[in-house]
């Protein structure tokens, strides 16, 4: 509840701030007082279990330590992502302050998205999230990549909203406590209802969309593109995992007692998201595009906890939200600063900037899954959910071969980096780069070790 | 067959109708108005439903905002000729194909599955303006209260994206 | 009325709007189309409400039928937004571009 | 456990603190020096540990238990015990001889590189320490992780694809491994801990070794974990890396790789494979040992083929290395006892082998067979070097290796007859391909290429001396490592019984 | 004198000593010191040797356990010396005869340079070493070290010379085609250890262990050792390496490839008579290899005209006697031929040592003749080895082999036909290079001319006292159908059940006499083809075959090594590179490929994107509401 108003109110501070200071680089430092405030409030209501703001939500919004904890990862990581790319931010056209509100509103969405009871608010969370996206996706205006991708975005986007909303009536329409609260839900014996099974593929398949899973993942690469580098960063990693958090909530509270009969078209999904993934992300040859596959193919992984749904997977979905989100961002954060984002661009960044090049390889490497990072403990929490259902092992192996495969993609940046030499000219900016952008992506990476020597750190948060 | 059952073929057929000749006719802004044509019958199902709030609303925002909306963008770029030479058949046809399949996988199921219930037609006050808003703004107001951000968020992006600089 | 019809009916004007999208290439008539689907999925909320009214499993809830037509209300009010929204990018587009064609614009692929 | 810091400890936490340290040591030759005492260090501690090596009687100097994810029953479980003992005073051991051998040859930015490798040797102790299966997983690749920057980064000119093959095909293996624990895991016995947490599940190794398996279950987990150390071995075919590795790594950490490395994939069969899959162990025991003998004679075949030096070692430890595998099955005490005796051997004999190859290349940038003549006249001692290792690589009485051969020929034979005759048609083509590989270099007139090489300078005299008195130390008083090991073989084949 | 069982280990261990001092110390010590210290220990441990031997004579064998070599629970492996009457007597020919050719050594080995000097006596102290280890060895395990380790010295000493491809490759083939012999040598140890789990000589041939082997079994094992001793001791089909290993200097051919080494083959059988005695099957190969290794090299030496290679078939033919008397059991008579082989082949190749020392360097006897009055000693010792060898009476190679002989036609006349026609060639053999050699005109260079010189007395000493024993070795097992009393056999019988048929003396005396006559009558032939030998073109016809050793050489490598050599390049170049390998990067390539397609799919095109999600949609629908 806090996250919610805290956010949206927060909002309209940046709104109204870009009103009345006219300075660029201010609000930025607001912004962060606003993440701040916002991972203090939200961490409060989670250890005192009490809502600052005390509103009756007629039971739409339930809050528990599982979805508050899963806040404030979300939290902590829009943090970083302020503290790491706020100057790009600046960077990106006139508007900061109008930028930074849309973040906020889209941080609202997210913990409506994540906090939600009912299918509303799952609709609401959802647009809330999406609208101020296809703006961010366009604020290069100048910039045809950008308007591109945001037409495709918005296009596609509410499209897959028009589908969510079939179902939604659908399901509604075959719930016979006539309810929109998914956990109000009468699902009666034996094999779902036409109209309810009709509902339930329609709401995977917009989710599917949402968070971009295989057949439904088209349009992440082009919008992941095109959009401005740092926004990408932003969409790619807390906007998606918020999207996984979503599908689980609304799964587990919904249609968990019915397993047995979407798990099976789970599974396709999850292979389908993996293989168009990984095999794309081989042959691309802009980073920056690259990445957007492996968001892509990172997906596929964290479709396991949709599949698996046990503690397990909850518990993984968290540590996978924060491994991923933190080796995302870290990584985006040196790709931007970055002259050239194809491949050949990195080549001898080792010598160059050995700090960075160090940090990046640490992401790549949790990204791949490589032990003691964080991106290991995630993949490993995830396959042994999957495992301990017990259903479907092959699924397993599958996901084991392609993460195989990914080091394929992750490792060519890694030989650039280090292997390759230089044309000459420098790659980065010093100028960009300051001490403080140094040391914050050093504690990322430390973060990242952390988390993959000691995850309790994360998921203590579930046992307290 | 009594007038009620008229009276919804005529909408439907109506609605069904100009839904196609929207999509058919090459003039996006012939196709606007078949598009108004669409929300005034489907408006007018909303009255055989009973639900007058929902049809005065649905002719006022749709027929009435985000139509007209629409047609002064049209009319701003002046794409009143036709802008869209057809070609590519091939892909008309599948779309169409896959478009009407999916149409006969869901009905078929829910033909087969579903023992049709009624609906209550005419009567039944809760569609009604007081109904409505007193719900609305005792159990739905915090949704009504967030629904603001999306109004918010949607003014920032006509100033981002819309405003010159 | 049998709901049949109305499924028939809504269903049927939801898959003109994704035939529509799938075969027009100027992006207001394909916005156009998914308003008309959103529209479908509004018709069918209605149906549905009058039909749990109908039935007398649910009359214990109170504000049990209300609920689909808020529902639509709220549909009513994302499609508003996401109009304006979406005509300001077309705009934009129209703009750097001077055309609204949805497959000009390929810079994006593979 | 205990209160006083054990065994395990030091030798995990030294080449781990000191590998970090070598990376700030950024003054010229100062991360040599530094690489050099702490290995040496190292091995004080490994050496004090052999005369620890009662498992019952200093059971509380040998083994380590901390908390670590206990909700799900994982601790960092570190054991010393016979069957590790000899590998981790191998791995201690070889690192100063590794260091001192290589020593005039100068990396670029050598902090780098001392510190990758002391990491390299941190991994590389954890797994032969680790009883528990998530921390062995982690040292696994922890091991792997360094290796791939050492050879990408110093490696020959077609470093990068070929290391790259190399690093994909571990990591697709050990990851196919990291399934087979999961699964064993979800069929652990609940484990209490000390402090009142119970865990559903654990890792430690008794609990794998009482996870209840069906048959069936058994037998394609066991190619699971089969595939991550067959790659790691590597058994044929799973060897294609290896050669193309070893002729583009540098040579200190080919030898890093050929020494010690190989011996996780053995070690792994010893520690994990049979104790927790007994029943698929025996039942597909013929199927790897007749693979393993298919790559002994292919192998062999393909080194008598080679004129690369670098290329002929890489296959004749293919072949050597299938030997101790299909000793490893073949089940019976002589055999097990070789396979753990001649592992220690054959890490000793190869690393010489390959300071010589290494002194060659550095001297002429030749290393093929054909480039090369007549070395002996330059370089005498070297030769003799050579000599006495490679006859000590082909298991010549009296010699280290022989010793390790002649128990598991002698095993493979009470198992079957056939393999044991097959397999040594190997010793014949050892012979073969090392003796030609000596009189084409050694032997002959010396032509340009080997004008004037320079003779082994003295730090290299030293640690080949120490190789060749370890050769025959062993080749003559076996005894001692055997009491050093009896254990560990007499466990595992109570498993197995 | 029980005191000399204490120091045992000495005798093996002075040796290594000095191969470790001439090793370590071949830059420093000067030519001399080296070649005393080589030769002092050998001397030294000769002086023991007599001591032991006499020990043994007086009380018996004994065995000395040092230490457990390898011990296992179920498993025991003694590192133990094992002293009788058959381990002291060749003790005796090893350091005695060693003893001589270091000495001769010493001399012959001088235009070397000093290091190298060294090293040659460092690797033949080292010989002397592991020579000891195989015979005192108290169990297979220890023999077969010695056994190992003499080989691998051969292989040091024939390629001494390195410069040579060609030597170090003749190095290389004994090398191998030893240690294919050796591959029987341990799958006989293996077979014994699986069924016996013991390989300690006591212990096996002791009747209770021996009741545990099946006759397979002892058929088996036995048949596989004596692939190890064909390895040893060049009999066929593993022979042709003894031939090339004349690259050697010629000392060690003496040593090693007559006198010593190759016989350890025999050693080895005689050790474990028992164990034979129980496989008739395998006694019959025996016999048949023995024989026709005996006919085969006696054929192809008639032909040779290298000096050496001469010897070198000869000692080949000669070891197929040996053989032959253990396929017949007739143990004794094969140490006793052992024995005096040792002497007279020891003396024939130090004689031809010092031909070639005077001709300096050249082997081809077409271009010597008529040394005799150059090299007065060297003649007439080759001389009475040349007698000895072909079997004169009165000389010692008469008794041992007219007791091979006699023992083969105990068997079958048949045999005995064989093997006397062997011995005529043999006769005709030694003669026709004796008379090429030394009688006639010189056929060589000027200069070769009027540098012929007598050989100095370190060369011709060993010569002298060669050839006094085997004028006098044979004495030590007359016959008693010639008043003798066989002391050797006497001595031997605690060791070696000898199961040769005993022939009436009437019989003895015909055979003795017909192989004589015949034995003069080819010697006749030999003087009156060779007495003024004059180089002749290249044989032709049979000659030719002869010449080419019957082309077996090129059998082998056709029918072996290039097949084999052909499957490697076949592995390295097809199965390697374009399967397996081929198979790793094709999963590789699979990946770029598919990747390549898949990004087609991506066509940047929104109309396209929601077709495929319809069909997608389409799908999971089917998939889900159908299926």
């Amino acid at each position: 509840m806090n996250a919610i108003v805290f956010s949206a109110v927060w909002g309209i501070v940046m709104m109204f701030s870009s009103v009345f200071i006219k300075s660029k680089t201010t609000p930025k430092y607001l912004a962060i007082a606003g993440a701040i405030l916002l991972v203090l409030l939200n961490s409060w209501e989670l250890y005192s279990g009490a809502p600052l703001f005390d509103i009756d939500s007629k039971d739409m919004i339930l809050t528990n330590s599982f979805n508050l904890s899963f806040l404030a990862v979300v939290h902590i990581g829009t943090l970083l992502f302020f503290l790491l790319n706020a100057r790009d931010i600046e960077k990106v056209g006139e508007h900061v302050g109008e930028y930074f509100a849309l973040i906020f509103f889209v941080l609202c969405g997210i913990a409506l998205a994540c906090t939600y009871n009912t299918l509303l608010f799952l609709f609401l969370g959802i647009e809330i999230i999406s609208i101020p996206l296809y703006i961010l996706t366009g604020s290069d205006k100048r910039n045809l990549k950008s308007n591109e991708a945001s037409l495709k975005y918005l296009l596609m986007g509410s499209f897959s909203t028009g589908i969510m909303l079939l179902g939604i009536t659908f399901i509604y329409g075959g719930n016979i406590n006539a309810s929109f609260f998914i956990n109000n839900l009468v699902l009666g014996e034996g094999p779902l209802s036409p109209m309810l099974a009709i509902g339930m593929l329609l709401l995977i398949i917009s989710m599917s969309f949402k968070v971009s899973a295989a057949p439904f993942h088209f349009w992440t690469p082009d919008v992941y593109d095109g959009a401005p580098t740092v926004f990408t960063s932003f969409m790619s990693t807390i906007v998606k995992v918020a999207g996984f958090f979503a599908f689980v909530r609304l799964f587990e509270n919904s249609f968990g007692k019915v397993q047995d009969q979407w798990q099976t078209l789970i599974a396709i999904i999850t292979v389908a998201t993996l293989l168009f993934g990984n095999i794309t992300a081989v042959f691309q040859q802009s980073v920056k595009r690259m990445l957007a596959y492996s968001s892509i193919a990172q997906a596929g992984f964290m479709m396991l906890a949709v599949f698996a749904l046990n503690d397990m997977a909850r518990e993984g979905l968290i540590l996978y939200a924060a491994a991923y989100s933190l080796a995302t961002i870290g990584f985006f954060a040196v790709l931007i600063k970055m002259n050239d984002y194809t491949i050949e661009g990195f080549n001898g960044l080792g010598k160059q900037q050995p700090l960075l090049a160090l940090c990046a390889t640490i992401f790549l490497l949790s990204l791949t899954g490589i032990p003691l990072t964080a991106g290991f403990q995630s993949k490993f929490y995830m396959l042994m959910a999957t495992a301990q259902t017990g259903r479907h092992l092959w699924l397993v192996i599958v996901a084991v071969l392609f993460a195989a495969i990914s080091a394929y993609y992750y490792f060519r940046v890694i030989q650039a980096m280090y292997f390759k030499d230089a044309t000459g000219d420098p790659l980065v900016e010093d100028s960009n780069i300051s001490i403080g952008f140094k040391i914050l992506l050093s504690i990322t990476a430390f973060l990242i070790i952390a988390i993959g020597i000691y995850p309790e750190l994360l998921l203590g948060w579930l046992y307290h | 067959m009594s007038i009620t059952t008229l009276i919804f073929i005529l909408l439907s057929a109506m609605a069904v109708g100009s839904a196609v000749m929207m999509l058919l006719s090459k003039n996006p802004v012939k196709s606007i108005l078949w598009l108004i044509v669409v929300f005034f019958a489907i408006s007018g199902h909303y009255i055989l439903l009973n639900a007058q709030f929902l049809a005065v609303v649905n002719i006022i925002v749709y027929a009435g905002a985000i139509m007209v909306l629409f047609l002064f963008v049209v009319m701003l770029m002046n794409l009143n000729a036709d802008t869209e030479p057809v070609k590519n058949y091939r892909l008309h046809i599948i779309g169409i194909i896959s478009g009407g399949s999916l149409l006969l996988v869901l009905l078929s199921t829910l033909y087969k599955g579903e023992n049709g219930q009624m609906v209550q037609m005419q009567i039944g006050d809760q569609g009604l303006m007081d109904n409505l808003g007193k719900v609305l703004f005792t159990n739905y107001v915090l949704p009504f209260e967030i629904a603001s951000i999306l109004f918010l968020s949607a003014m920032l992006g006509a100033v981002i994206i819309g405003k010159k600089d | 009325m049998d709901i049949k019809a109305y499924m028939a009916l809504s269903l049927t004007l939801f898959t003109i709007g994704i035939i529509g999208v799938l075969v027009r290439r100027n992006a207001i008539i394909v916005f156009m189309c998914i308003e008309l689907m959103l529209n479908a999925v509004n018709l069918l909320l209605v149906a549905f409400s009058k039909m749990h009214a109908a039935s007398d499993a649910v009359k214990a809830s109170a504000t049990y039928v209300s609920d689909a037509q808020i529902f639509v209300f709220f549909i009513m009010v994302v499609a508003a937004a996401e109009v304006s929204v979406g005509l300001a990018i077309i705009v934009m587009l129209y703009r750097n571009t001077h055309s609204v064609d949805i497959n000009f614009l390929n810079r994006l692929k593979n | 456990m205990g209160n006083y810091i054990t065994f395990p400890e030091l030798l995990l936490w030294l080449p781990l603190v000191a590998g970090i340290i070598a990376f700030f040591l950024k003054k010229q030759g100062s991360a040599k020096a530094w690489a050099i005492l702490s290995s040496f260090i190292i091995l004080g501690v490994s050496v004090a540990s052999l005369f620890f090596a009662d498992d019952v009687k200093y059971a509380s100097f040998n083994k380590v238990n901390y908390y670590w994810l206990k909700y799900i029953g994982n601790s960092f479980y570190l054991v010393l015990d016979s069957t590790g003992r000899l590998l981790t005073f191998l791995t201690a051991l070889s690192f100063p001889i590794i260091f001192i051998s290589t020593q005039q040859n100068n990396y670029k930015n050598p902090h780098s590189f001392y510190g990758l490798m002391l990491l390299t040797q941190a991994g590389l102790m954890g797994v032969f320490l680790a009883w528990d299966a998530l921390v062995f997983y982690f040292f696994w690749e922890l091991a792997l992780i360094p290796v791939y920057f050492l050879c990408s980064m110093w490696g020959g000119e077609k470093r990068i694809q070929a290391t790259f093959k190399f690093f994909v095909y571990t990591f697709a293996g050990s990851l196919l491994m990291l399934i087979g624990i999961i699964y064993v895991y979800l069929h652990t016995p609940e484990r209490a801990f000390d402090d009142g947490h119970i865990a559903q599940h654990s890792f430690a190794l008794q609990s794998f070794m009482h996870a209840t398996l069906s048959t069936g279950q058994q037998t394609w987990l066991f190619w699971l974990f089969f595939a991550a150390f067959a790659v790691k071995m590597p058994i044929f075919p799973f060897h294609t890396w290896q050669p193309d590795t070893y002729d583009q790594a540098p040579t200190s950490v080919t030898m890093v790789l050929s020494g010690i490395m190989v011996k996780m994939g053995l070690f792994g069969v010893i520690r994990w494979l049979i104790p927790v899959l007994p029943d698929a162990s025996l039942q597909f025991a013929n199927i790897v040992i007749i693979l393993s003998i298919i790559g002994i004679l292919y192998a062999s075949f393909i080194a008598i083929k080679q004129d690369n030096i670098k290329k002929l070692i890489a296959y004749s430890s293919i072949a050597h290395i299938g030997l101790m595998c299909a000793a490893l099955f073949a089940n019976n005490e002589m055999s097990v006892q070789g396979a753990f005796l001649q592992m220690f051997s054959h890490g000793i004999n190869i690393i010489g082998l390959w300071i010589v190859v290494d002194m060659l290349e550095k001297q002429t940038g030749a290393k093929h067979i054909s480039q090369l003549s007549g070395v002996a006249h330059k370089a005498p001692v070297l030769t003799i070097f050579l000599v006495v290792i490679a006859l000590a690589n082909i298991a010549l009485p009296l010699t280290n290796a022989f010793v390790g051969e002649f128990l598991m020929f002698a095993g493979l034979y009470k198992a079957n007859v056939w393999y044991a005759v097959v397999a040594g048609i190997g010793i014949i083509l050892a012979a073969v391909y090392t003796l030609r590989m000596i009189q084409r270099v050694f032997y002959g007139e010396s032509n340009a290429l080997t004008q004037n090489i320079e003779d082994a300078s003295l730090g290299q005299k030293f640690v080949l001396a120490v190789i060749v008195a370890f050769i025959f130390g062993i080749g003559i008083m076996p005894q001692p490592l055997i009491d050093l090991t009896k254990e560990a073989v007499n466990g595992l084949l109570a498993i197995k019984k | 004198m029980s005191n000399i069982s204490a120091l045992i280990w000495l005798i093996p261990i002075l040796p290594l000593i000095g191969f470790l001092i001439n090793g370590m110390g071949r830059k420093q010590l000067s030519k001399g010191i080296s070649g005393i210290i080589g030769s002092a220990v050998i001397l030294a441990s000769f002086i023991l040797s007599v001591l032991v031997f006499f020990q043994v004579k007086e009380a018996g064998a004994f065995n000395v356990n040092y230490f457990d070599f390898i011990r296992l629970s179920d498993f025991k492996l003694g590192f133990e010396f094992k002293i009788d009457q058959l381990s002291s007597i060749f003790l005796l020919i090893i350091t005695g005869i060693g003893f001589l050719i270091h000495v001769y050594s010493t001399s012959y080995m001088h235009e070397e340079p000093s290091k190298d000097f060294a090293k040659y006596f460092a690797y033949l102290n080292l010989f002397i070493f592991s020579m000891l280890l195989l015979v005192l060895g108290g169990n297979f395990v220890i023999m077969f070290i010695g056994w190992e380790g003499v080989g691998l010295c051969s292989y040091l000493l024939i390629g001494f010379w390195f410069k040579k491809p060609e030597y170090t490759s003749a190095a290389n083939k004994a090398f191998i085609m030893n240690r294919i012999g050796d591959l029987g040598f341990l799958l006989a140890v293996f077979w014994l250890i699986a069924k016996v789990g013991t390989t300690n000589f006591d212990v096996l041939f002791a009747p209770e262990t021996l009741k545990l082997l099946t006759a397979n079994d002892v058929t088996g094992i036995t048949l596989l050792l004596f692939v190890g001793a064909t390895g040893k001791s060049a009999q066929i089909p593993l022979y042709t390496w003894l031939p090339d290993a004349m690259a050697g200097p010629t000392p060690v051919s003496a040593l090693i490839h007559a006198a010593t080494m190759v016989t350890a083959g025999i050693y080895m059988i005689a050790r474990s008579n028992a164990l034979f005695s129980l496989a008739p099957i395998t006694q019959t190969v025996i016999t048949v290899v023995g024989l026709a290794t005996a006919l085969l090299a006696a054929s192809i030496a008639i032909k040779q005209n290298d000096i050496k290679k001469v010897l070198a078939y000869s000692t080949v033919s000669q070891l197929g006697f040996m053989f032959l008397a253990l396929g017949t059991g007739n143990y004794t008579a094969a140490v006793f031929h052992v024995l005096t082989h040792a002497f007279f082949k020891a003396l024939m190749f130090l004689g031809s040592g010092s031909v070639i020392h005077a001709m300096g360097g050249e082997q081809d006897i077409r271009k010597m003749g008529g040394l005799h009055k150059h090299m007065k000693i060297t003649s007439i010792t080759f001389l009475i080895g040349c007698l000895a060898i072909s079997g004169i009476p009165g000389f010692s190679g008469f008794f041992s082999k007219d007791e091979i002989l006699a023992g083969a036609y105990g068997y079958s006349s048949m045999l005995y036909g064989i093997a006397l026609f062997a011995a005529l060639l043999t006769a005709f053999y030694m003669f026709r290079l004796y008379f090429i050699t030394f009688r006639g005109s010189f056929r060589g260079t000027h200069e070769q001319a009027h540098h012929l010189h007598e050989s100095p007395a370190a060369m011709t000493i060993p010569l002298i006292i060669l050839a006094i024993l085997s004028v006098v070795g044979g004495a030590i097992g007359v016959p008693e159908a010639l008043g003798g009393k066989h002391e050797l056999a006497q001595f031997l019988a605690p060791v070696i059940k000898s199961a040769a048929h005993h022939l009436d003396h009437t019989t003895e005396y015909m055979l003795m006499a017909l192989s004589t006559a015949l034995v003069l009558a080819s010697i006749f032939a030999a003087w009156s083809l060779y007495k003024n030998y004059k180089a002749s073109g290249e044989a032709t016809g049979f000659g030719k075959v002869l010449q080419n050793k019957w082309y077996v050489d090129e059998l082998y490598q056709t029918a072996i090594v290039q097949p084999l050599s052909a499957l490697g390049t076949f592995f390295n170049n097809i199965i390697e590179k374009k399967g397996i390998d081929g198979f790793v990067n094709g999963v590789g390539k699979a990946v770029n490929y598919g990747s390549r397609q898949l990004r087609l799919l991506q066509s940047g095109q929104v109309g396209a994107y929601v077709l495929l999600m319809v069909i997608g949609m389409l799908l999971l629908f089917i998939i889900q509401l159908f299926v």
